[in-house]
């Protein structure tokens, strides 16, 4: 039903040029995603990063079943805690969303942004994880529960991203999109259920049984580290992707704003 | 160096190489981005500046 | 609501009758999907396994394209705009959609069982067929209700072809996985008895009541502009 | 008069391009409006914001006493819109195609005969495949169940095209009993001989935007057809 197709729509940056910006404007810089608060964040995040391989890598001791293994839970940990904290932070925008009284896109790009971070830290997991079960069971992949829904969280999240990348007008972005993750709500626990009931009926050994170790001080606290660093990097990143994704929304407008102006001049009002 | 005398040493810092670059290729992108955008939208744009 | 679910469901039955697009091109292409299968796992006692786990799958590979021509009638020639402009009711459509679909599923489903039993060995007994029969009846009602959802939000868009597949497939395993086991055990493949075949039942059941409530409100959202 | 549609300063967006760009416009009860303008100037898209099925991006607007930003679904069940797509199954038979469409908003089977005798559908061509239909034949198939919508506010997009000279006058004569009973009528079209004649008012459509068109020397000023 279109009725242009000849027009190109000018959906990024970089072929449009806000009809105000002059040359001398760009040259100077203007405020970016950083603030004092993010800068702040960000340092106490490469600080707890450091720490994190500090006592992971070299204070904590080797666990007495494990052995060094037990050095990629500390990744491992932190990384699952934030994808699954990214998600449910993405489901509670997308409802913050959909609900009238509170709805703005601000919630809509935090879902987004939330999503798309949770997915590279769900990346992290699944790898930190197999090849922690290489070195533990000798195999990359168990079919546990919690591993398999991960893994189904991690595609669901993918489609989940893909919708929100189809087009369409900002609302309709956060309307399509909203849904689909209040959906992948539904789905998630149904998936882990049924893994699980399906595991439960011929069972060998699932994560946890063997993760129940006898935590030494050093490495509780190296876990601990472990949770603060990732959630710091997580709260960085949304952050960060989130303004991101309004100044991208407000291009969008700006060049709506100048293609307006065009389209306007077709009639020589 | 305990580091040198671990068993998998290989595998465990591959975990933790990769998940420091996929953590600081993401942020990278993100500034990049960001930067790139800010240069072009006036202050109005960013309230949180 | 439901007024304008028969009727969506009595036009896409109708238009399925005429076309011949299920039995004529589906079908065929569900019984070759049975038969690579056999190819690729070669000894007739591996086959024999797992057969009710093939079944599902010809299913599921079916489905996308069940969908993907649900919603190519629609769009076709902009019946989909056309439904939207004369506000018909999303809810409507959505459940007019899926009961269509359901009933071709069926159909599909019977056969591949026949199938399963010609070319699997996959043997019925009296014992089983109630739970079989309600496993048949569970497990096609959710996959033609989260096919139809997530087939009317990708209708509109571009790359639909690739898009269904990947929204669809996860939401689906809980079926796939249910819908196996239940059918293992009214079977009674590889020594499964019937009573371990009830709580998969239940599975399905949860599926279907939260798609079919959750569906019936999300439509209307996913298929708007 | 009693105010059907009235847009003001009205944008609205197809992905990010304004295919309205601040169209402001009154439309009275019992008016055939005709839209003409150039080919990707909006009237396809004003129709369609006017159907309630394209969100209004800036500005507002009213059809049959709905908002258009809050009310869209309103509008929609009391407008009948013929795209230039026929929304026609092809394949069900013409028959079935206006039952289906007709039955949508509870027509009765009475009035989707009539409204395929209106169309000159009822005799040879009532049980073919829509596949099996030309063009044109499409086309009025597509207005049958248009009239058996029996819509308020009527939408037309190059309702002409395709359309021999017996099924344009069947639709111009259908438009004018449309109106008289109290139906208004917007209708984008090219041809202007045919519609122009139909037409009680004329605006012109140029850049996303609406302007009166200057009242030609042989119809003088623009007369209301009666409501």
């Amino acid at each position: 039903m279109t009725e242009i197709e000849t027009s190109a729509a000018p959906a990024s940056e970089t072929n449009i040029k806000p009809p105000n910006a002059s040359p001398v404007e760009v040259v100077s810089r203007r405020p970016s995603t950083g603030t004092p608060f993010t800068r702040i964040l960000g340092i106490a995040t490469l600080v707890s990063m450091a720490l994190l391989v500090l006592f992971g890598l070299f204070l904590s001791p080797e666990d007495i079943v494990q052995g060094e293994s037990v050095r990629i839970l500390y990744i491992h940990v932190g990384t699952v805690w934030v994808a699954y904290v990214a998600f449910g932070l993405t489901a509670l925008s997308s409802l913050a969303f959909l609900w009238k009284r509170t709805t703005s896109l601000t919630w809509d790009r935090i879902a987004g942004a939330s999503a798309e971070v949770g997915v590279l830290f769900m990346a992290l997991t699944l790898f930190a994880g197999a090849i922690w079960g290489r070195l533990s069971w000798g195999k990359f992949w168990v079919w546990d529960a919690r591993v398999t829904t991960t893994a189904f969280l991690f595609i669901t999240y993918i489609g989940y991203l893909a919708v929100r990348g189809l087009g369409g007008s900002h609302q309709q972005r956060g309307r399509r999109s909203a849904v689909v993750a209040l959906l992948a709500v539904l789905e998630i626990p149904l998936v882990h259920f049924s893994v699980k009931l399906w595991r439960g009926l011929h069972q060998d050994g699932s994560v946890s049984d063997t993760t129940k170790v006898k935590l030494h001080d050093l490495m509780l606290f190296s876990l601990f580290i472990s949770l603060i660093a990732f959630t710091l990097l997580f709260v960085w990143l949304v952050i960060h992707r989130q303004r991101v994704l309004a100044m991208q929304d407000a291009m969008d407008d700006k060049g709506l704003d100048y293609a307006l102006e065009q389209r306007r001049s077709e009639a020589g009002l | 160096m305990r580091l040198v005398a671990m068993q998998d040493v290989g595998f465990i810092l591959a975990t933790y190489v990769a998940t420091f670059i996929g953590s600081i290729a993401l942020a990278a992108y993100y500034l990049r981005r960001g930067r790139r955008l800010a240069d072009q939208l006036p202050p109005e744009d960013k309230p949180w500046a | 609501m439901f007024r304008v679910a028969r009727l969506i469901a009595a036009k896409d039955l109708r238009i399925e009758v005429r076309s011949r697009v299920v039995t004529n091109q589906v079908l065929p292409f569900a019984t070759i999907v049975m038969v690579m299968f056999a190819f690729a796992l070669k000894t007739d006692e591996v086959v024999e396994k797992v057969a009710p786990g093939l079944v599902w799958l010809a299913t599921l590979f079916s489905l996308l394209i069940l969908v993907q021509r649900a919603f190519a009638v629609e769009t076709a020639d902009g019946a989909t705009e056309a439904m939207r402009a004369a506000g018909v009711d999303p809810a409507g459509i959505f459940l007019g959609k899926a009961l269509a679909l359901a009933a071709q599923l069926a159909v599909l489903e019977l056969l591949l069982l026949i199938l399963a039993v010609v070319l699997y060995s996959a043997k019925l007994h009296a014992g089983g067929i109630v739970l079989l029969v309600t496993t048949l009846l569970a497990a096609t009602c959710g996959l033609a209700l989260v096919g139809t959802l997530y087939g009317g939000l990708a209708a509109g868009v571009r790359g639909r072809e690739t898009l269904l597949p990947l929204l669809l497939l996860p939401v689906v395993a809980p079926v796939l996985i249910g819908a196996t086991r239940a059918t293992e055990a009214a079977l009674g493949t590889s020594g499964a008895v019937v009573s371990d075949g009830w709580p998969w039942l239940g599975l399905l059941g949860v599926f279907v009541a939260l798609f079919s409530v959750g569906g019936t409100l999300a439509f209307g959202p996913l298929i708007e502009e | 008069m009693e105010i059907v549609v009235h847009l003001s300063n009205a944008v609205a967006v197809l992905g990010q391009f304004p295919v309205l760009a601040g169209a402001s416009i009154t439309v009275e009860r019992g008016e055939i409006l005709l839209l003409q303008g150039p080919n990707g100037a909006g009237k396809t898209s004003l129709l369609r914001l006017f159907a309630g099925l394209l969100p209004l991006a800036r500005g507002e607007g009213t059809v049959l006493g709905c908002d258009l930003r809050t009310n869209r679904q309103g509008v929609r069940k009391r407008v009948g819109l013929l795209g230039h797509a026929n929304g026609l199954y092809s394949d069900l038979t013409v028959r079935e195609n206006v039952r289906f469409w007709g039955s949508t908003i509870g027509a009765t089977d009475s009035e989707v005969d009539a409204a395929m005798v209106r169309m000159g559908l009822a005799q040879r061509l009532k049980d073919v495949q829509v596949a099996k239909l030309s063009a044109g034949q499409k086309r009025r198939t597509a207005l049958a169940c248009l009239i058996a919508r029996r819509a308020e506010l009527w939408l037309l997009d190059e309702p002409h095209a395709g359309l021999d000279a017996a099924g344009r006058d069947e639709l111009d004569a259908t438009l004018r009993e449309a109106t008289v009973a109290g139906a208004t009528i917007i209708v984008a079209s090219h041809e202007l001989e045919r519609a122009g004649a139909l037409a009680s008012r004329l605006v012109e459509v140029v850049g996303g935007q609406i302007r009166e068109a200057q009242p030609s020397p042989d119809r003088g000023a623009p007369s209301k057809a009666a409501g």
